[in-house]
């Protein structure tokens, strides 16, 4: 598997009302059907028919539809993924196969990987696709404010005349990526942003006139037709698809940021498709007999905890915040009892899970002796962020910070702030805008967040938010915890081909994660894409290979075979 | 013109006719008896004067007859207007009179005039309403009107509004609507009292010219007894919603019986009067028509009030002339009166010169 | 002439003072260099970073002092240049959020002063026609229920009664919808401004009303022999419709402003809505623009408030 | 001082009021022309009635006295002190020895107040005396006028009837003792009777506190019965200054004689004489040049259009301003 | 200066007339200012009021809130189980202090400067009018989600800043009222008698005015309470601690709005009887007093 590349800050906790995330009790076994399932009954008998208007609503507005450019999140991989292709998608077994390209092949020691594009491809706006067109796309993206952040880590830093010894053309249709580090799944990057391919002559034109920015032009099964922000974005047929007939007319994404709307609005027939991770959602649309793809192996909910200042550079503090923090009632309350607790970054079905790591919690009373002994020893340091001392008769001030306006996000801080209060915490609550809060916690400038994230199939792609290298004044390792033993394991997981070898080291990294408590994980991240009855032909995309392609992922997935009666 | 007017003689039956009328009013703080029991009778061509001070119901009595009383008020008694009952007729029975029959000047041209519509629409109105007439015959009509109140350059000014018009301007633009549809009966209600002096010479002597040429009948109600003298043929004087003296106007004023008419005339200074001569007053103040005094009502202002003046309600009599009629125990020229005069010239409060220049 | 070029004098101070309040203001309190780079501008070791911040220095002036912001914004903005928007995924011109979403609210308005003036007048001609009698009464109870209910409240019951239960409304605006389907999709956000305000309307002009019908003029219509509903409708309503058209001016321009809760609920992506994400963003450019928008709107709207003033009065005319 | 020659030479003269004008801007670079040149002179114990039609100035004189407001011209000679020259300081206590009535006698009491408060007012900002000194004065001084001081202590204006309140303005202005009480209209609002209750304690009170009044009506009647000068005013400039029984009897200007003529009289027996006025009063933004009649005057002619007639003595204490008066000048002491 | 809304958003006072009838107040404004006297007292004395815990889970084991109303929780408990009796009773303090705090701050700089504006007239009118009138012209809502976002979301920011939007509505009913008083002829007679101008504005011009501003406060308070209601809805009100607008945030979502309407609906009719009692009782006395209001 590989995954979504430059997942960064839109992979939070999602500026919503409503976005709830979820869990239940972490003994249940999960099982193998959660991982990707689907409710749609077989539909062979039928044959496709061309036409019709879908329309999705997304859970959000995305702020720019360049992938070399701009942060995408889920909503963003939604629109997308209909206007780009990637160079490798994943298989319905989580393996990253060649689409865009037509092959990869790596060096041996996995640093080179050279990348052969199909021929005869062209964008939306007639040029043609080749091996310059990869090389305006990787320095378009390296140059970015910041999907480059997540790039950079990985490749060699540019040379000082400005070309990028990261990216070489070898012939017209043929470029090798140079890497810093063994991958063996380096495909994987190239199912996300990094390996969405746009058009040259626009991505040059856009470096220009950044409004560009909103108008993408790729070469993927639907031509960007028209964008209003904050109301509707419109794709239309490519009649000319290099991969064969597109059967919708158009696809219109509005963002809706209420869940429930999203649901009265699918119920209306106002709309005939949506994503959502509200657990009450998904309840309801299963009880309407909406057809579903679920996918519950992206994202995990949870607090995460900054590292790098006083008081949580110690682990006492953190260890008291995670023992103090209230999961059962953020299952019953938040998640209405219909989540799935999560332990750390994988569901128990993957072969990555380490069963024997359990997140800690609703323990108030193993988490006050914690915090009172750090008074006791650092209570006149200084938290920096709140410009207090870090304890005050005898409880740790602490800053929550979180993205708001958002009803969810407030009845989640009234409970962590109620249970963590009790612990012995003197709890500032802070609500920021989206961006404002992304901005805080890159620049380390907080001291406990709400946070969602991991959502890579492919779990090497989620190495940036972990390793010691992406710590600095802007960091993607957001806790700042840097682990250089843990990057090791990492790293050579990476590099690993063998199946078990590889499972044994996630294992591994997995308790040093649990071990530094410097996340509180609440559950898994159930993800939901709902489709009227009269829309079909849902996930039947065949690869060049003959597989099936994965279905949806990150509540993203493909359009291309849709069609409606 | 209307059928009313040809049919019949002035002086042989009169135009309207009040008897008993009594208008009061349901207030929150009880009934006003703002008119209480009036009768009088007005013939064709002649003119009214209805005096009083203020708050004696004379508006009232003259809104009453035309029927243009706000809903808290209650009327009774009976109202011919050339034979035709007017009181129970409602607003859609009255409005057959109003303008035709009956029309309206009002106090104060300042405000009585509509100030968003021009001052050729508001003549025209009626014409275009009652009598039918086609907008251009209006305008011609209107435009005729002006001429006739005397208003320089009617064609211009029929296009103004109201507010680029002088207040006299705007009291003849008045009248000229109350003549607009030739009405039988016209009432003016303290036409001039917010005009100067030497425009309300102008316009009363305006109103009475467009009665005789109209042979119209006119009530004119005012508190200003100078007024009334030159410009009516009858009087009728009102006190706390009564009628207390009637008259013919020369012999009001020659034989006045009524102490109160006698002390209103003498409380007004006057020309011909030395400067700094003393006036004679009426003491207090009007009375509350919600709890009016027993008896007469003016009893406890009067100076020559007498026991029976505080118990005994005194009758609307005559005098020897059929047509004086007046409301008190002890009047004017009695012994009673006399006796108490005597007593104020001695004490002062009447001057002799008065006392003797208005018994005459 | 004379009196409008005074008046429009007058306007243009105004919007000066707002809009150097406004720049001011947001300058002085919000750091726009984190706004345009978002967390590159707190990066400040690092020599790319630096670069990119005094790349943006240099490119918003923000190394200047702040009247000459102010007087290169104010010029810029004369010539319809509203610049950028601070987003650090790429720089659209302000006039490009503008043109999209000015006509919405404007639409939203429109609809719902309309709707507003076509529920108030009758309203108040009925009311004041039967002053202080049960009609009347229950009318003054349902204006002040109305007017008590918080526009917030009242949109969500709307939506939730007519567009979720009955279904009668659409739940969404669609900008790519025909513009019949999008003012139908109008509707419950219009209704939401348009109930409480045709209240308040009913109510100011009813009050006018009932003192005009007691005016000496209206007596003297009467008197005339003018029929009751002419009365009503041709001799009080012009004269009593001062009060009504200056908080309908007034309203008019505060809506701009105030339509953001309504456009919030009913996600109807306009001024409202764009202006209160701008602010918490601290995306002046947008802010700015968008206050001038509505200070502008309000002036002129007020302006030809006071112009109608003269003609529906003859005695304002000068 | 050759334009007013009826300003007289004598040492009982309190207040002197010379070339006075007062203009308002009306907009648009234009002025009202309220009052244009006027001068009078008031000896001790005088009462000077003005005269004239609504908006000739008569009120606009009578505040430029007060300085309120300054007029723009002209001096204000109070007991021998220029009042337009004050400082704020001096001209605040200067208002304490002249007081005025005003037309309406409800709106010049304050409605939220107790009357009796409002009557002490004056003495408590002068701290004149003790609270029971000034209780003291009050109450006689309420008394005087006729007004029940107890129930005064608890009512306010709305409870009592207009010349009641006018009665009490009035002992409000004269508890500060002032020498000067300048009425502005203040019968005007009155019904008759109670005009007449109200122009009997003037007199009373004249003879009372030693007052010296300008009595300032546009009932030429009630003028003359309190006055012993009248002054008529026409679009703000005397036309006619004489005493009261001696303009009745021998109006000189033909403005004078057209205001008497229209009074109505209430005696059926004079018939009334039809109004020899021609056109409408001019606005005083743009009053006529030369004699400010002229517009309207029967015997207008050339000279009345375009000179300003000075003022002339025509009898004894009798000065008018025309060119053709209705009444031969006559001599007087020598002089023309 | 004849700006547009010059006679806008404004009062012109009473007249008293002699003997005029005094009319009853009514019934409903006594029921209007029991209801909030009633509210007062309850948000002042809420900690001594045997209330639950507005902050406390009262989580029943094996069920999932939200309850609706029962004996235990009169308004029911809202998604996290808190009951939202206690809540809104609690939800009032904040809210009532804002209107409070508010109306009174607009009283007192725009009532003063309303006062001095019409009673000193001239440049200082000119000056003050036109700090009124760019107040009025700059869109309500949006300069208080403006200010909040620069400064803070503090009880005091909130409640200063719909304070500072209350000004120049004060500011020019003060004016209006002023102006229209000192006319009157009682001022010039006070002018006249020697008073001083501060004597003026204190003895003669405030007691009239407070009658139409205090009509205002009790409308003004409504308005604060309403807009902070807003700034809640739009999830911009106080940061800490709960207000009626926040809790009725809470309870506004389509789903909550279906499966449980008590959430949002207990403090919608709360805040709605009592904007409607301040509403009602302001219009009474205004109407009482005779002033008559041109609108808010
Ligand atoms: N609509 C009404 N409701 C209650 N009382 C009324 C009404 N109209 C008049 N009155 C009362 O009736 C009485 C008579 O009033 P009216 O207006 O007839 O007096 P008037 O003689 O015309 O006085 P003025 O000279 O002041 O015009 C007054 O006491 C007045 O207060
Ligand atoms: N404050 C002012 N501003 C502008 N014009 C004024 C002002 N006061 C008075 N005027 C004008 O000055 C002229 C004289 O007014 P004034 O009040 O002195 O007349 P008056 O003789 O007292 O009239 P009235 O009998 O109506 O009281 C009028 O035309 C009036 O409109
Ligand atoms: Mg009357
Ligand atoms: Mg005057």
């Amino acid at each position: 598997g590989g995954g979504d590349a430059a997942d960064e800050p839109a992979d939070e906790p999602a500026t919503q009302d409503t976005t709830a995330d979820t869990e239940a009790p972490a003994e249940e076994p999960v099982t193998e059907e959660t991982l990707v399932e689907e409710t749609i009954a077989p539909e062979e008998d039928l044959d496709p028919v061309f036409g019709g208007t879908l329309r999705y609503a997304i859970e959000a507005d995305v702020d720019g539809l360049n992938p070399t450019r701009n942060s995408i999140s889920a909503p963003g991989y939604v629109i997308l993924n209909a206007v780009f292709d990637n160079l490798f998608v994943y298989d319905e077994n989580d393996v990253a196969v060649p689409f865009l390209a037509e092959s990869g092949t790596p060096s041996d020691d996995f640093k080179d990987w050279t990348v052969k594009l199909r021929e005869g491809v062209t964008f939306h706006d007639g040029t043609p696709l080749n091996a310059d067109a990869l090389l305006v796309n990787f320095s378009s993206l390296r140059s970015s404010a910041l999907p480059a952040l997540a790039i950079n880590p990985f490749f060699p830093p540019l040379n000082a005349d400005g070309t990028d010894p990261g990216i070489e053309k070898v012939d017209d249709l043929t470029v090798i990526y140079h890497l810093l580090d063994p991958q063996a799944y380096f495909p994987a990057y190239l199912t996300g942003q990094l390996g969405m391919v746009g058009s040259p002559t626009w991505l040059e034109a856009a470096l220009v006139d950044p409004t560009l920015n909103q108008s993408p032009v790729g070469t993927g099964p639907f031509v960007f037709s028209g964008r209003s922000e904050d109301s509707v974005t419109t794709v239309v047929r490519n009649e000319d698809w290099w991969y064969g007939d597109v059967y919708l007319d158009a696809v219109e994404f509005m963002p809706v940021t209420d869940a429930d709307l999203r649901v009265e609005l699918m119920l209306n027939a106002e709309i005939d498709a949506l994503h959502t991770t509200h657990f009450p959602s998904i309840d309801t649309l299963e009880a309407e007999g909406f057809k579903q793809v679920i996918d519950e192996t992206g994202e995990e909910s949870f607090g995460m905890i900054n590292m790098a200042v006083p008081p949580f550079d110690d682990i006492r503090a953190r260890e008291a915040l995670a023992l103090a923090a209230p999961i059962e009632q953020y299952q019953l309350l938040i998640n209405e009892g219909l989540g799935t607790r999560a332990n750390g970054r994988f569901v128990p079905s993957s072969p990555n899970h380490n069963a024997d790591v359990v997140q800690v919690g609703d323990d108030i009373a193993a988490a006050q002796p914690l915090v009172a002994e750090y008074c006791a020893e650092r209570g006149d340091e200084t938290n920096p962020l709140l410009a207090t001392t870090t304890c005050t008769d005898g409880k740790i001030n602490m800053e929550l910070q979180w993205a708001g306006p958002s009803v969810v996000q407030s009845r989640i801080a009234d409970i962590l702030e109620a249970a963590w209060s009790e612990a012995g915490f003197n709890v500032t609550r802070q609500e920021i805008p989206q961006d404002d809060h992304i901005a805080q916690v890159a620049v380390g400038a907080y001291n406990v967040v709400t946070w969602r994230q991991f959502g890579a199939p492919e779990p090497a792609v989620d190495n940036v938010w972990l390793l010691c290298r992406t710590i600095g004044a802007i960091s993607l390792n957001w806790p700042r915890n840097c682990d250089e033993a843990r990057d090791e394991v990492l790293l050579a997981a990476a590099a690993s081909t063998d199946p078990a070898e590889r499972a044994s080291l996630y294992q591994e990294a997995e308790q040093m994660i649990a071990d530094a408590y410097t996340y509180i994980f609440f559950n898994h991240t159930r993800w939901s894409n709902a489709f009227a009855d009269n829309v079909y032909g849902i996930c039947d995309r065949m690869l060049p290979d003959g597989a099936h392609a994965r279905c949806y992922s990150g509540g993203a997935g493909d359009l291309s075979t849709v069609w409606m009666q | 013109m209307t059928p009313l007017q040809t049919e019949h003689r002035s002086d042989v039956d009169p135009l309207l006719q009040l008897d008993d009328v009594r208008t009061h009013f349901k207030t929150e703080r009880g009934r006003v008896r703002a008119v209480d029991g009036v009768s009088l009778t007005l013939r064709r061509g002649r003119a009214l004067g209805i005096v009083g001070e203020s708050g004696s119901g004379k508006t009232v009595l003259s809104r009453t007859i035309m029927g243009l009383l706000p809903s808290t008020a209650e009327v009774t008694g009976s109202i011919r207007y050339s034979g035709t009952e007017l009181i129970g007729r409602g607003r859609g029975g009255m409005r057959g009179f109003w303008g035709r029959e009956m029309s309206m000047v009002f106090q104060n041209p300042m405000v009585s005039l509509n100030p968003v519509m021009k001052v050729g629409e508001q003549i025209a109105e009626p014409l275009r309403l009652h009598l039918g007439m086609s907008r251009s015959d209006a305008k011609a009509t209107a435009t005729r009107l002006l001429t006739d109140v005397r208003i320089p350059e009617p064609e211009r000014r029929i296009d103004q509004y109201p507010h680029e018009l002088s207040g006299g301007m705007r009291q003849r633009v008045m009248i000229a609507i109350a003549l607009a549809c030739g009405p039988s009966l016209l009432f003016a209600d303290e036409p001039t009292t917010a005009l100067d002096v030497t425009v309300q010479a102008q316009i009363l002597e305006l109103i009475a010219e467009q009665r005789r040429d109209r042979n119209m009948s006119v009530v004119l109600v005012t508190h200003d007894l100078g007024v009334v003298a030159g410009h009516t043929d009858d009087i009728a004087v009102m006190y706390g919603g009564k009628l207390v003296e009637t008259a013919p106007t020369t012999l009001l004023f020659s034989e006045m019986r009524m102490p109160y008419t006698m002390s209103l005339l003498r409380s007004i200074p006057r020309l011909d009067d030395p400067s700094h001569t003393r006036l004679p007053v009426i003491a207090g103040r009007p009375p509350d028509l919600v709890a009016p005094p027993s008896g007469c009502r003016f009893a406890p202002r009067c100076a020559y009030a007498r026991e029976r003046c505080h118990q005994e309600e005194p009758p609307l009599v005559p005098t020897s002339h059929p047509d004086h009629l007046y409301a008190c125990w002890y009047p004017v020229g009695s012994d009673e009166f006399n006796e108490r005069e005597a007593d104020l010239v001695r004490s002062g409060a009447v001057p002799v010169a008065i006392a003797r220049g208005e018994q005459k | 002439m004379n009196y409008l070029f005074q008046r429009l004098a007058m306007a243009v101070m105004l919007l000066l003072a707002v809009s150097a309040l406004t720049f001011g203001g947001m300058n002085l309190l919000g750091d726009p260099l984190f706004n345009i780079l978002g967390p590159v501008a707190a990066d400040t070791s690092n020599p790319t970073s630096v670069a990119k911040i005094d790349a943006a220095k240099e490119k918003y002036y923000l190394d200047r002092p702040l009247p000459e912001r102010y007087v290169r914004w104010l010029g810029d903005m004369v010539t319809g240049d509203f610049g950028v928007q601070f987003s650090s995924t790429g720089e659209p011109p302000v006039t490009n959020l503008l043109k999209e979403r000015t006509p919405r609210t404007f639409q939203l308005l429109v609809l719902a002063q309309f709707m507003a003036t076509a529920i108030s007048i009758p309203w108040a001609l009925i009311a004041a026609a039967r002053v202080r009698r049960p009609t009347d009464r229950i009318s003054t109870v349902t204006s002040f229920l109305l007017i008590a209910l918080p526009n917030f409240a009242l949109g969500i019951i709307l939506k939730y009664l007519l567009g979720i239960k009955l279904g009668w409304f659409p739940l969404t605006y669609t900008a790519s919808d025909p513009f019949f389907s999008r003012l139908h999709q109008l509707i419950l956000p219009a209704l939401t401004i348009a109930l409480p305000a045709a209240a308040v309307y009913q109510r100011l002009l009813r009050t006018d009303l009932v003192t005009t019908l007691q005016e000496d003029f209206i007596l003297m219509a009467r008197s005339k022999g003018v029929p009751r509903r002419r009365v009503l409708v041709r001799h009080a309503l012009r004269p009593s419709l001062f009060s009504f058209i200056t908080v309908f001016g007034i309203n008019t321009g505060a809506l701009i402003g105030g339509s953001l809760i309504v456009e919030t609920i009913f996600r109807v992506p306009g001024l409202g809505s764009a202006i209160v994400e701008a602010i918490l963003r601290e995306d002046f450019p947008v802010v700015l623009a968008i206050v001038m928008i509505a200070t502008t709107t309000f002036v002129l709207v007020n302006i030809a408030v006071d112009l109608l003033y003269s003609v529906l009065d003859p005695r304002v005319r000068r | 001082m050759t334009s007013a020659p009826h300003l007289r030479q004598r040492d009982d003269i309190v207040l002197s009021v010379q070339n006075l004008v007062v203009e308002f801007p009306a907009g648009r670079g234009r002025r009202v022309y309220a009052v244009s040149g006027v001068d009078f002179d008031l000896a001790t114990g005088e009462t000077l009635g003005i005269v004239g039609e609504s908006g000739c100035g008569k009120s606009t004189t009578g505040r430029a006295i007060m300085q309120m407001p300054k007029p723009t011209s002209g001096r204000v000679e109070f007991e021998g002190r220029d009042l337009v020259g004050l400082s704020a300081a001096d001209l605040r206590s200067a208002r304490t020895r002249i007081q005025m009535i005003f037309q309406d006698p409800i709106s010049s009491l304050n409605p939220r107040r107790k009357v009796w408060d409002s009557v002490a007012d004056p003495l408590r900002i002068w701290k004149r005396g003790s609270e029971a000194d000034i209780a003291a004065l009050v109450d006689r001084v309420l008394e005087s006028v006729g007004i029940d001081p107890t129930r005064a202590r608890e009512s306010r204006p709305h409870e009592f009837s207009g010349g009641q309140c006018q009665r009490i303005s009035i002992a409000r202005a004269l508890v500060l003792d002032p020498s000067v009480l300048i009425c502005d209209e203040p019968v005007s609002a009155l019904d008759v009777s109670v005009q007449a209750q109200v122009l009997n304690l003037l007199e009373d009170l004249k003879a009372e506190f030693g007052l010296t009044m300008v009595f300032i009506a546009h009932d030429l009647a009630v003028v003359k019965n309190v006055s012993d000068r009248v002054a008529v005013m026409y679009l703000g400039r005397i036309c006619e200054i004489a005493d009261s029984d001696d303009l009745y009897a021998r109006p000189a200007h033909p403005y004078t004689r057209v205001l008497l003529d229209s009074i109505p009289v209430p005696d059926p027996t004079v018939t009334p004489q039809p109004v020899d006025l021609a056109g409408e009063l001019p606005s005083p933004m743009s009053p006529p040049s030369g004699c400010r009649f002229n517009t309207r005057c029967p015997s207008a002619d050339d000279v009345c259009r375009q000179e300003v007639p000075e003022m002339q003595p025509i009898g004894d204490g009798h000065y008018v301003a025309c060119h053709h008066p209705l009444v031969t000048p006559v001599t007087i002491g020598g002089v023309v | 200066m004849s700006e547009p809304s010059a006679e806008t958003g404004v009062t012109v006072p009473m007249a008293a007339e002699p003997g005029r009838v005094q009319r009853r107040i009514g019934i409903g404004f006594w029921l209007s200012m029991s209801w909030i006297v009633l509210v007062v007292l309850a948000a002042v004395l809420a900690p001594w009021l045997p209330l639950k815990d507005p902050d406390a889970n009262y989580i029943v084991t094996g069920t999932r809130p939200p309850y609706g109303p029962s004996w235990t929780h009169p308004f029911g408990t809202d998604q996290d189980a808190r009951d939202l009796f206690s809540r809104v009773i609690f939800g009032a303090r904040t809210s009532l202090i804002i209107g409070f705090v508010a109306i009174s701050f607009g009283m007192i700089i725009g009532g003063g400067l309303g006062i001095i504006a019409g009673y000193y007239r001239k440049w200082v009118d000119r000056t003050i009018s036109v700090v009124m009138l760019i107040l009025l012209s700059f869109p309500a809502l949006i300069l208080a989600i403006l200010i909040t976002s620069l400064i803070d979301r503090g009880l005091f920011t909130i409640s200063v800043t719909l304070g500072i939007l209350a000004i120049a509505p004060v500011g020019r009913l003060a004016r209006a009222a002023t102006l229209s008083f000192a006319e009157r002829e009682f001022v010039t007679a006070a002018r006249s008698l020697g008073a001083s101008n501060g004597r003026i504005i204190v003895r003669e011009l405030l007691p009239n005015v407070v009658i139409p501003m205090a009509a205002l406060a009790l409308l003004g308070m409504a308005v604060a309470i309403v807009a902070e209601g807003g700034l809640a809805f739009l999830g911009l009100s106080i940061e800490k601690g709960f207000t009626w607008g926040k809790l009725i945030l809470y309870g506004a979502g389509a789903r909550d709005l279906e499966r449980a309407p008590w959430i949002s609906f207990a403090p919608i009719l709360v805040l709605f009887i009592t904007v409607l009692a301040l509403n009602y009782a302001g219009d009474r006395i205004r109407d009482y007093f005779d002033v008559k209001e041109i609108s808010l």
